[in-house]
């Protein structure tokens, strides 16, 4: 359930703050220690270490250990229990227990290493009451790295992008008007949400969602205010900007103002139009629905990010009667706008709306540049499906995460 | 104005109300519809099922208040289980407002109806802050990040800890999670380092997201919202509030479908008067 | 327990009539209830985030002689500096830092997060041989029409096109997949908010008036 | 110095942020953690100025007598009564028993979830008015919705067992694939955004 914008902000960034592991591992067989075990202790072989490794792609703290596991456990099955891994600094030193990992298993990463150091391992099988040890191994090394080489694939896609939409950008700079933009059906909503506005006589309302300036669908949001600020200001309808962010607030009453200014007619901006309400999500959403229900606008925008209160702005404003027009890049809402707004723009359409509104040529060309990548990732589908199918599967592993 | 005008354009004051009466009316009159179990509760169940005694049970409260209504009762039934097969539990919390949950869910079964010993049966260490950085840290050392239970008693003095120490101790996790930190947090940075059972109980907007970490094998089980829960109850065989609340969710569910039909069986009429 | 005991009981019984006041009309009760909400919840905030984001990541640091830890101070007050028309300016400094590592953030998890894994997971399970052997038959029709989805899809947000001749039936294609993930996830969705009502109106009737049980 | 310098910190950090993720060593990212650890610390003073923000908008109301000033008398009130509870013992003042829990779970969370309960009647009305069959795209929404519903209830499967599979099913392909669709262009809008804020080009942001 979504808690309000800003904490979201806050939770995704605690997510982000460390890489995501590949998904598609499976759990090692976690094999409980049979307690019906109740026989005399069996004699039991010792593993072997085969292999002492540096853990790739970390900082130098860990090391990666390998060893075969004791013969028994194929010919007594329920004979050794567990595994424990030791870890010493000299050959002859005191080995401490570093980890415990169930019969079955076969290496084990040792977090807590330091880079550089060496140091010497040993596994332990134990039984019901016995414990066997390998022979010692060692010495090894944890080293840090300055590539993280499992994310070769992050790097590539990020570059490309990247590169197109800078790439993109140079060229519609150089030839304005040349980067073809369809014309999406938002436009006419707009013109006659507002258009119908100005004939009532009443409120355009526009909400930029819950989330702060830090936040692109907020600043996209805005290129789009900015478009329809410069409607209502030439048309001569009022709007009706409550904020949920401070910074927000201040950021919306530049951009109105600048269009009041483009039109001609700056001494027609209100600045008390654009106010703080609050920022806590469901007071906020209290407040605005207040402000519907009171003043009843004739076109009401939400664009941004919306949480849970995207259902309940778009039904009271329903009921208000109000053409509305929304826009989101949150795809948990996104059915409820569709289903009860007049318009929706969907996922990136809120991030190109504001492009080709404008005809600004930095953002047309890096719509462009996106236009460019999505074809890419379509051939790079298409032909991850083609050489799979053919039983070639490089494709794949190259842009493995891990 | 016509009928069908009238309809076309119902009070939605009329809507609420029937909504509320559709939720109301079997709080005092159940159905008792049969409720099947789906394969991702049935998984959970079994493994559960099949852990030997005294083996440990971590049950993560990763929700506040307004998650109680879908997890509280997964919580609860999940404890009868372990309880019931004499498993050891252990409770914590990425959500701080969880906590008073998580306590009065102990109180309820693990007291209440099983009369466990806390500190020997059952321990509950309470909100533990930080997210994934708590999650990395506990499964290498419960110890040290676990160092006072909730009522500020020291880790040492719970006999049950003296064999609880790191990941591998610990047979199960579950985490009844309703958003982040979260069984997100308990995937990527607990399993994909300790790997061992992970199984998450979710809420019905949550739940679609985790059908592909239990295709992967990282998850043992899956609770999905208010059904899920009230399948577990089905398994433990106790009726408990999800079972309760499923009667209200079976008819306001059709009483939708029914406005759904109204709407449009209105607006075909409409169309084909002009 | 915390939730159920005493005049509190009553406190959160009425404020949850108020709110519900709502739906037949807006009243004083409301508004009442509104009010108390929003300075209530603006201060659990404040103090939320105080005592767990904003002491122990900067200040605690500092007492213990992270001297560094002056500069998000510095920073972080620098904001209140928005409050005041002739400083206003001030603000850009704490607010591009901000804006720098939490753009950084999300450009590098939407990369990872998002983009290379879904990618992969569209291509991925069509090993060779996989298709109407491996997997049974509608999860082989599932993966087919996973991959026409995303496709489809994905041609319906070409913006530098019109939307004629190929592109046009593609992304129509797109449309009806949009539609149908938008239908379903509306009715997913929908115990989840019957729950909530649940929960509410089942403390109103037990916990609070004790007719149920 | 107005403009320059803080172009200058949002390309700097950005670059940095992003250069960095792919680089495990040591200094660099524990330099990457610390940066981390200020940010967090940093945009709770968004909070903290939202919260002034509310205190100056609603005392103003007081002062002129602003229609409704009366109930800013009670939101200043509760706003305090928070703030005291939640700082007057220090860090214990947010413990377990402390009168700000007690707020918490008997006052601020019984309005709030209620708030958040109102939904189920929103999308009740919602569903009917808006579910009309206008087109095949309306159709295919209807559909789904209904199919789904009745998947996830147990009065669907006493009316044909199959529903929960279909659910799953939809949920699974179809349903995944928009989703994975839309995503896909969402990362690409949000990359693009990203990185002309980053290189300075778009700059509205700043006021």
């Amino acid at each position: 359930m979504q808690k309000s914008g800003s904490i979201i902000a806050l939770a995704a960034f605690l997510v982000l703050s460390a890489h995501i592991p590949a998904a598609g591992q499976t759990p090692d067989d976690t094999v409980l220690i049979a307690d019906t075990l109740k026989t005399a202790a069996p004699e039991i072989l010792p593993p072997t270490i085969v292999s002492l490794e540096d853990t790739p792609n970390d900082a130098g703290t860990s090391i990666d250990v390998t060893w075969e596991v004791s013969p028994t456990e194929s010919l007594l099955p329920a004979a050794v229990l567990q595994y424990l891994v030791l870890r010493a600094t000299s050959p002859d030193g005191e080995f401490e227990r570093v980890g415990t990992v169930p019969v079955g298993t076969n290496s084990y990463s040792d977090d807590g290493t330091e880079p550089g150091d060496p140091y010497w391992y040993r596994i332990d099988a134990v039984g019901t009451d016995v414990e066997v040890s390998s022979a010692v191994s060692g010495p090894a090394h944890s080293r840090m790295q300055w590539f993280d080489r499992g994310r070769v694939g992050v790097l590539l896609f990020t570059v490309l992008t990247c590169v197109l939409v800078v790439v993109f950008i140079q060229v519609a700079k150089r030839r304005p008007g040349k980067v073809f933009l369809r014309r999406l059906p938002v436009f006419d909503a707009i013109d006659e949400a507002i258009g119908r506005a100005t004939e009532m006589g009443k409120k355009v309302l526009y909400i930029m969602g819950g989330l702060d300036v830090d936040d692109p669908q907020t600043v996209a949001s805005m290129s789009i205010l900015a478009r329809v600020a410069d409607r209502t200001a030439s048309y001569g309808a009022r709007m009706d900007i409550p904020c949920i962010w401070p910074m927000a607030m201040s950021m919306a009453r530049e951009t109105v103002k600048e269009s009041y200014l483009r039109v001609g007619k700056p001494d027609e901006y209100n600045e008390d139009e654009i106010y703080y309400l609050t920022t806590d999500q469901f007071g906020y959403v209290a407040g605005v629905d207040g402000i519907m229900m009171r003043d009843r606008p004739a076109a009401n925008f939400y664009l941004g990010a919306f949480y849970a209160e995207s259902l309940i702005f778009a039904e009271t404003g329903y009921a208000t009667g109000a053409i509305q027009i929304a826009g989101t890049a949150e795809v948990d809402q996104l059915p409820f706008f569709v289903v009860a707004c007049d318009y929706t723009l969907i996922g990136e359409e809120l991030y190109a709306a504001g492009a080709s509104l404008s005809g600004d040529p930095v953002q047309v060309g890096s719509i462009r540049g996106q236009d460019i990548a999505k074809a890419v990732f379509f051939v790079y589908i298409a032909a991850g499906v083609i050489l799979k199918l053919v039983g070639i599967d490089w494709l794949e592993r190259l842009l493995m995460i891990g | 104005m016509s009928i069908l005008e009238r309809i076309s354009n119902l009070d939605r004051r009329i809507i609420f109300l029937t909504v509320a009466i559709a939720v109301i009316v079997p709080l005092f009159l159940p159905l008792r519809l049969p409720i099947e179990v789906t394969p991702p509760v049935q998984q959970l169940y079994d493994v559960i099922d099949s852990m030997p005694a005294r083996s440990v049970v971590l049950i993560s409260i990763d929700y506040d208040p307004s998650g109680a209504p879908e997890l509280q009762p997964a919580t609860l039934s999940i404890m009868r289980h372990c309880f019931a097969k004499d498993l050891r539990v252990l409770v914590l919390g990425l959500w701080a407002p969880g906590v008073p949950l998580g306590v009065s869910a102990l109180e309820e079964v693990a007291v209440g109806e099983f009369g466990k010993e806390y500190g020997v049966d059952f321990v509950n260490f309470g909100y533990k802050p930080g997210g994934a950085v708590t999650l990395v840290n506990l499964g290498r050392d419960v110890h040290d990040v676990c160092r006072q239970d909730h009522n500020g008693t020291p880790v040492d003095s719970l006999s049950m800890m003296d064999d609880v120490r790191a990941a591998n101790d610990i047979g199960l996790v579950i985490s009844m999670s309703m958003g982040i930190p979260g069984s997100d947090q308990w995937i990527w940075y607990y399993h994909a380092r300790y790997r061992g059972n992970l199984a998450t109980a979710q809420t019905a907007i949550g739940a679609p997201k985790y059908y592909q970490y239990l295709q992967s094998g990282q998850l043992v089980g899956l609770i999905g919202g208010m059904k899920g829960a009230a399948e577990y109850e089905r398994l433990v065989g106790r009726r408990g509030l999800a079972t309760v609340g499923m009667d209200s969710q079976s008819i306001s569910h059709l009483l939708i479908i029914g406005f759904v039909l109204l709407g449009n069986i209105i607006y075909w009429l409409e169309k084909r008067k002009k | 327990m915390l939730m159920t005991s005493g005049p509190w009981v009553w406190i959160a019984g009425l404020l949850t009539l108020a709110i519900y006041s709502f739906l037949y009309k807006d009243n004083p009760f409301y508004k009442v209830a509104e009010y108390i909400f929003v300075g209530l919840s603006a201060g659990y905030w404040a103090v939320f985030l105080w005592w767990n984001y904003a002491y122990p990541n900067l200040f605690v640091p500092l007492g213990e002689g992270n001297y560094w830890n002056i500069i998000p101070i510095v920073l972080g007050f620098m904001m209140f500096t928005q409050l005041s028309k002739r400083t206003s300016w001030l603000v850009r400094f704490p607010l591009t830092f901000v804006l720098g590592v939490s753009l950084g953030l999300q450009v590098i998890a939407a990369v990872e997060g998002d983009m290379v894994p879904q990618l992969q997971g569209t291509f991925s399970p069509f090993a060779k041989g996989a298709l109407f052997n491996t997997y049974n038959f509608w999860t082989s029709i599932g993966l087919i029409v996973l991959l026409v989805g995303v496709l489809s899809t994905l041609t319906y947000f070409f913006f530098s096109r019109e939307h004629k001749g190929v592109l046009g039936v593609t992304s129509k294609i797109g449309v009806y997949f949009l539609m149908v993930a938008f239908g379903a996830s509306f009715g997913y969705t929908i115990m989840a908010r019957i729950s909530l009502l649940f929960g509410r109106l089942h403390f109103l009737l037990s916990d609070w008036m004790h007719i149920l049980r | 110095m107005r403009l320059q310098v803080p172009l200058a910190i949002i390309l700097i950090m950005g670059l940095f942020t992003i250069v960095t993720s792919f680089i495990p060593a040591r200094p660099i990212a524990d330099l990457n953690q610390t940066f981390r650890n200020w940010y967090i610390g940093i945009i709770t003073f968004f909070i903290f100025l939202g919260t002034i923000n509310l205190v100056r908008v609603n005392g103003e109301k007081i002062k002129t007598k602003a229609s409704d000033w009366q109930y800013s008398i009670i939101l200043i009130t509760a706003l305090a009564v928070m703030l005291i509870a939640g700082f007057y013992k220090g860090r214990a003042s947010t413990d377990e028993e402390s009168v700000f829990m007690y707020l918490y779970f008997n006052v601020q969370f019984p309005l709030e979830a209620t708030m958040y309960s109102l939904l189920a009647f929103f999308v009740t009305s919602a569903s009917f008015r808006a579910f009309r069959a206008r087109n095949k795209e309306a159709l295919c929404l209807l559909l789904a919705a209904v199919v789904i519903m009745l998947g996830r209830v147990p009065v669907g499967t006493a009316i044909w067992k199959g529903f929960p599979e279909v659910t799953e099913w939809i949920m699974s392909y179809p349903n995944a694939a928009a989703k994975r669709g839309i995503r896909l262009g969402i990362d690409l809008g949000l990359i693009s955004m990203a990185l002309r804020m980053i290189l300075g080009i778009e700059r509205s942001y700043m006021q």
